[in-house]
């Protein structure tokens, strides 16, 4: 506020730091490769990386695999949406329940998705359902987790409330527990998704034929290393986009949340 | 009648053979002359062990596999049997090294970092190899690592010397990377086999038959036509038709199971004993039926 | 006025102890608490922080169930929370999400669903707020939340009230807006009132009597009757000397070295 | 406090609770197997994989994966930590730095280190370079996202105390931001040591020999089902242990923090 | 005492107009604010909520840039923060992983050590916790708290004290003890005060003149004197007139409909 500034400059200004970091990269890497320092089969140049995704584009060949894999994560995701929340709240409102629950959930947690391939291959054979599976595995955990946490974090205040006028159990966990918990379950639907959009690369292991995630592996198997990294940047920015986007909704959905801390 | 077939592939030559059956329709044509008329469904893995893992999970009746893979699925108790052999071929398997390496005999691989995809047939060509220059594989440095990082491995001088198998040796050739130190000459026959699930085998033994009699034909067409088998193919294993070609020349596709064959098969049980890559053993001559060719007409 | 009023309702304490068991031993909160409040009477309690003020109205009001001693409603023995009290807390503890109309009947169960709106509307305009029914908490004043808490309190027409600290929250202007509200809405009401707070002003501005509390552990030092007549006038000469009584018993416990202790 | 229950009583029922479910379940699947419905190649029965465990103890191999695993994982996590740390420092108390930033580190953040895989050889050989520097993706995100969100965090309160007093900003970072952002930054660490410990699998897919991913993968190959639940259940187990005793490190380091929230 | 003191330090206020631009529009927070505070004064702020107290204050410390007017102390014109002036807030703003001692010294820099050391021992004297000088936050009373937070202000020993409601979240035995301390240190350590306060009685207890705002937008509606001795005695009856007065001021305003403004 002291100093006098163009707030439009300013946002040109903020604006170009945005993204020059991005460009200097670029730029230096292009050069390089230009210079020889950088062999393209070690790292091909951002203007082949840049043509090899036009061309991907042009053939509509990333848009099948995008969304192709965007399914399939959505799915997994809305599987692990619906398990999370449903068991995340039934452990959150009983002890007992969480206590049965609790040890093996913990151990399960840390086994990553990759690990599962090879049962989830015996369980579910090799079509869709075991790439759903292991995406679901990705979403699960941080779904169901913050759910818990977010039903315990029910403010004591709001309980002595309930409990001074006898509000019954269920109507007290339909007003007052889930909505409070809602931020901490947006929370966990927001790092949900994108632990299962990332888990599509160890999914599409699995026997795929399409996806981003076999259009890397495939690539791999090719030593198509601008491929590799057409898929890569693409993860990279869906998986930008689909945070964005969330957050936004968030902050949508918990309007009230930002004047209630500040109250 | 099943009335659903499932096959198992590679993205590899060596599945040439029942592709060309595929995409030409002799396999419907073949169970149409038995009466039977299932719908096929075809699944390309990238390796024998996930399809090894689909066989367990009871998601496959027959699928093209190396020899060693199909031991281990046997030893590991999923109930199949060899039905035939996918193709034999010495040279489609070889240790290869860096055209610029200085190694110029399996000898000189003592100390080196070599490569191979562990429990696969070059990892066992790989040892025959060694044993030619005296040597097993505690004198060198054993790199497990897939087909894929193994090109990548070797082309930027990350390993030494690699054990592997076609197409990855003619593409490398071609690109002049790497030159061939010793292939299968002489040592190891290279078999490839088909492996179907006893409880389909059991239930559908026309149809097996049948699936045979297809994968001949095609067979027969490879020799007859390389190069328009090749073309055919190209696009199934992302090679140039040119290259196919010499890969296809180096590869004998004959389902029937000859005695040698069994005597490969067997040699390739033994040296998984030894190296630990199975622990119960398999007996090859319950585990191969040699009558299922025969009885199809083929010899 | 005056002392303990009609026999029915009055809310008896004899005898009362608590003591709050924490990890470094027992901490005595309440030590022999002995009073009687008369249906209707409107008591205000004072005494520094700590001394146990809050643990007295959450006993009463069930919060609290291992005491020894007797608090009796009537002639139901406390053993848990019960629609015959409310309660009021310093901080308004309205549920954010739910706009005022959805606080006030959060109370409300077991009612037919038109006498759950007929008394929301009912204690809404009680308290002056009928407009903001579909007003969320964030969008009221300090005071306004205030109020939707006493509606809600309320609103199942309690016998006795219990306010910890209502207004302690609010600027001067409203908490004098709300202590003559609260005057108001206990002559409607009809309501037993039991007020703790630390304006000591406030305590004798509305109670009949105020009890001065003691504190470590907490016990009830002196009672002092208010006999003024309401409205009551903050500077008369009765009142100023109701609290410089006040003071003075509080000022005999300040000698203490007060300072030094935690 | 209302219903008279012996404590101890109580405490012995609720370690009871903790364990039933997971003896229920290795109960059941052991009988099932007995019964003959589920074929030991999908899934072996409890008794197999605790005696091929039991193997793996016994013959020190176990130790061994496990050992090679930690180390790994402690190399990749530790630079993960100091680049984190420091870069979420940085990046937390400049906006610009912030800015310049910020749409690379959106961008990689959602690419899985898997994806990774191919440049890591391409660029650390096979050796244990690229899979430090797998483990090391996975453990950098959280530290330096939860480091910024730390400091940004600082209570603006104590902002304009420091600005009354004229405290200098070196100062004022020292003694206020960084301790302020301490709990965030513990969240980072063991979030980030976590994840590290979920992406050993995927980074001794890289030509390893040892290890307990190497384990999972190599059984695989060698279709021994009971040897990959034997690492999954060991990964499991030891990332809980990992997380367990993070929580109650962070729970000694910030133990001024429970008051301050209560005050 | 009385009106404006000594030029020399004076703080001088003059067409002071202060709007907050927020996303619905502009919201006038002070209006033509006229106030000249002399040196060694007590001054008291009061009035109702959102009226512009510490927005007044915050400009005085030189937290909010964008006003209009004129703000001066002595011959300089108020553009920022400044070691010449001091501020203590209703929260303690204690830093909560430091010692109090830690917390005294935050403010000390560029001195020598030795200096340092001397002038937070003085400070913590001064308000009574030299025993407390290795202690944190967390392990103090609320009023123990605020007497750090004061020595933090008063350890670079600036010439006017800000005091934004300081005691408003005490009890009212700790409040009482914590104005006879703050009268004590003005005393001592003859600084210019400003206080704002919720508490009428505290007001006129500590300040030399009582100022009382008017709200929305702010401006100052009268400025009375207390022209009493100290100690001063909160029964007597000057006290209880003076009372009077202002909130006669304040109930002129409330006749506005003012439960139904946010
Ligand atoms: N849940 C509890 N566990 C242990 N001790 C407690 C608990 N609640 C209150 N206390 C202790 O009991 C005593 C009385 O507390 P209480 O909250 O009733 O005081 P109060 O008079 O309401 O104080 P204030 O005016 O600050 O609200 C205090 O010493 C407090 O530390
Ligand atoms: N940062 C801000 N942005 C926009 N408006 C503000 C800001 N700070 C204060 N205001 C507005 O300015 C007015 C005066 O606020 P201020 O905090 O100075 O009041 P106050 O007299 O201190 O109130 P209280 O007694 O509740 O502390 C209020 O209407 C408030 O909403
Ligand atoms: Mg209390
Ligand atoms: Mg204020």
């Amino acid at each position: 506020m002291a100093r006098e500034t163009n707030p439009r400059l300013q946002k040109i200004k903020h604006l170009l730091q945005y993204v020059s970091l991005s460009i200097v990269i670029l730029a230096v890497w292009q050069t390089l490769y230009h210079l020889g320092y950088i062999k393209p089969i070690i790292l091909p140049p951002p203007s082949k990386i840049a043509l090899t995704f036009w061309e991907l584009l042009n053939s509509g060949a990333m848009a099948k695999h995008v969304g192709i894999s965007v399914l399939r994560v959505l799915e997994g995701f809305g599987i692990a949406a619906v398990l999370g929340l449903s068991l995340g709240i039934a452990i959150g409102l009983s002890r007992t329940f969480d206590r049965l629950t609790d040890l093996i959930i913990q151990v399960i947690k840390p086994i990553p998705p990759i690990a599962w391939i090879p049962l989830a291959i015996l369980w579910f054979g090799i079509g869709e359902k075991s790439k759903v599976y292991i995406i679901f595995l990705g979403a699960f955990f941080p779904i169901i987790i913050n759910t818990i946490d977010g039903i315990r974090q029910t403010d004591h205040k709001f309980v002595e409330v309930a409990r001074i006028l006898e509000v019954p159990r269920f109507k007290f966990v339909r007003q007052v527990v889930i909505p409070g918990a809602f931020p901490a379950i947006m929370t966990g639907i927001r790092v949900g998704l994108m632990v299962a959009w990332m888990c599509v690369v160890a999914a599409e292991l699995i026997a795929a034929g399409s996806g981003i995630g076999y259009l890397i592996m495939d690539a791999r198997q090719l030593s198509q290393s601008d491929v590799v990294l057409v898929g890569m940047i693409t993860i990279g920015i869906i998986g930008k986009l689909m945070d964005s986007l969330i957050k936004r909704l968030e902050k949508r959905l918990i309007g009230w949340k930002v004047s209630y801390v500040g109250d | 009648f099943a009335n659903e077939i499932r096959i198992a592939t590679q993205p590899s030559p060596f599945c040439a053979s029942i592709l060309i059956a595929k995409h030409k329709g002799w396999l419907e044509e073949e169970l149409a002359k038995v009466g039977a008329k299932p719908a096929i469904k075809w699944t390309s893995f990238a390796a024998g062990p996930p399809m090894n893992e689909s066989f367990a999970a009871g998601q496959q009746d027959i699928g093209i596999l190396g020899d060693t893979p199909a031991i281990i699925g046997k030893a590991a108790g999923i109930d199949t049997r060899i039905i035939g052999i996918t193709a034999s071929g010495p040279r489609s398997l070889a240790v290869i090294v860096p055209t610029k390496s200085g190694i110029k005999s399996p000898r000189e691989l003592k100390g080196k970092k070599v490569g191979v995809v562990k429990g696969s047939y070059a990892h066992h060509l790989l040892v025959l190899v060694l044993q030619k220059g005296g040597l097993t594989t505690n004198d060198i440095e054993l790199i497990n690592l897939s087909q894929a990082d193994i090109a990548t491995a070797i082309t930027s001088g990350n390993i030494d010397a690699a054990a592997v198998w076609e197409p990855l040796i003619t593409k490398l050739e071609s690109q002049g990377a790497v030159r061939v130190l010793a292939d299968g000459t002489g040592i190891k026959k290279g078999v490839l086999v088909i492996v179907a699930s006893n409880d389909f085998v059991t239930r559908n033994r026309e149809q097996t038959k049948a699936f045979i009699r297809a994968y001949q034909r095609g067979a027969k067409f490879i020799k007859a036509n390389p190069k328009e088998a090749a073309r055919l193919t190209a696009a199934d294993f992302n090679l140039p038709p040119e290259q196919l070609v010499k890969v296809l020349a180096k590869l004998d596709f004959h389902p029937a199971i000859q005695a040698d064959d069994i005597e490969e098969l067997k040699k390739s049980e033994a040296f998984m004993r030894s190296a630990s890559l199975i622990k119960a053993p398999v007996s090859i001559d319950n585990f191969a039926d040699t009558r299922l060719a025969r009885e199809s007409g083929i010899r | 006025m005056g002392t303990a009023g009609s026999l029915g309702e009055s809310l008896v304490i004899e005898q009362l102890n608590k003591t709050y068991r924490v990890s470094t031993g027992d901490v005595p909160a309440l030590q022999e608490i002995n009073l009687t409040i008369g249906e209707r009477e409107f008591v205000s309690i004072v005494g520094s922080s700590g001394c146990g003020k809050s643990t007295l109205l959450r006993i009463i009001a069930g919060l609290e169930n291992g005491y020894a001693g007797t608090v009796k409603l009537g002639d139901r023995r406390i053993a848990g929370p019960g629609l015959d009290r409310g309660m009021v807390f310093q901080e308004h503890r309205l549920i954010p999400w739910l706009t005022v109309e959805q606080n006030v009947a959060f109370g409300l169960n077991g009612r037919a669903p038109g006498e759950n709106e007929r008394l929301v509307r009912e204690h809404l305009e009680l308290v002056g707020l009928s407009s903001f029914a579909k007003a969320h908490p964030h969008q009221l004043s300090g005071g306004m939340a205030q109020r939707v808490a006493i509606a809600r309190a309320l609103v199942n027409q309690p016998k006795l009230l219990l306010l910890d600290e209502p207004f302690g929250a609010l600027d001067a202007l409203t908490k004098i807006q709300m202590q003559q509200e609260i005057l108001r809405i206990w002559e409607a009401e009809r309501t037993t009132m039991v007020l703790v707070t630390h304006d000591i002003d406030e305590a004798i501005y509305l109670g009949d009597r105020v009890v001065i509390m003691s504190s470590r552990p907490g016990t009830v030092k002196k009672i002092m009757a208010v006999d003024l007549t309401r409205p009551r006038d903050r500077s008369s000469y009765e009142f100023i000397q109701i609290r410089k009584g006040i003071y003075a018993e509080f000022f005999a416990e300040a000698e203490k070295p007060f300072a030094y202790a935690i």
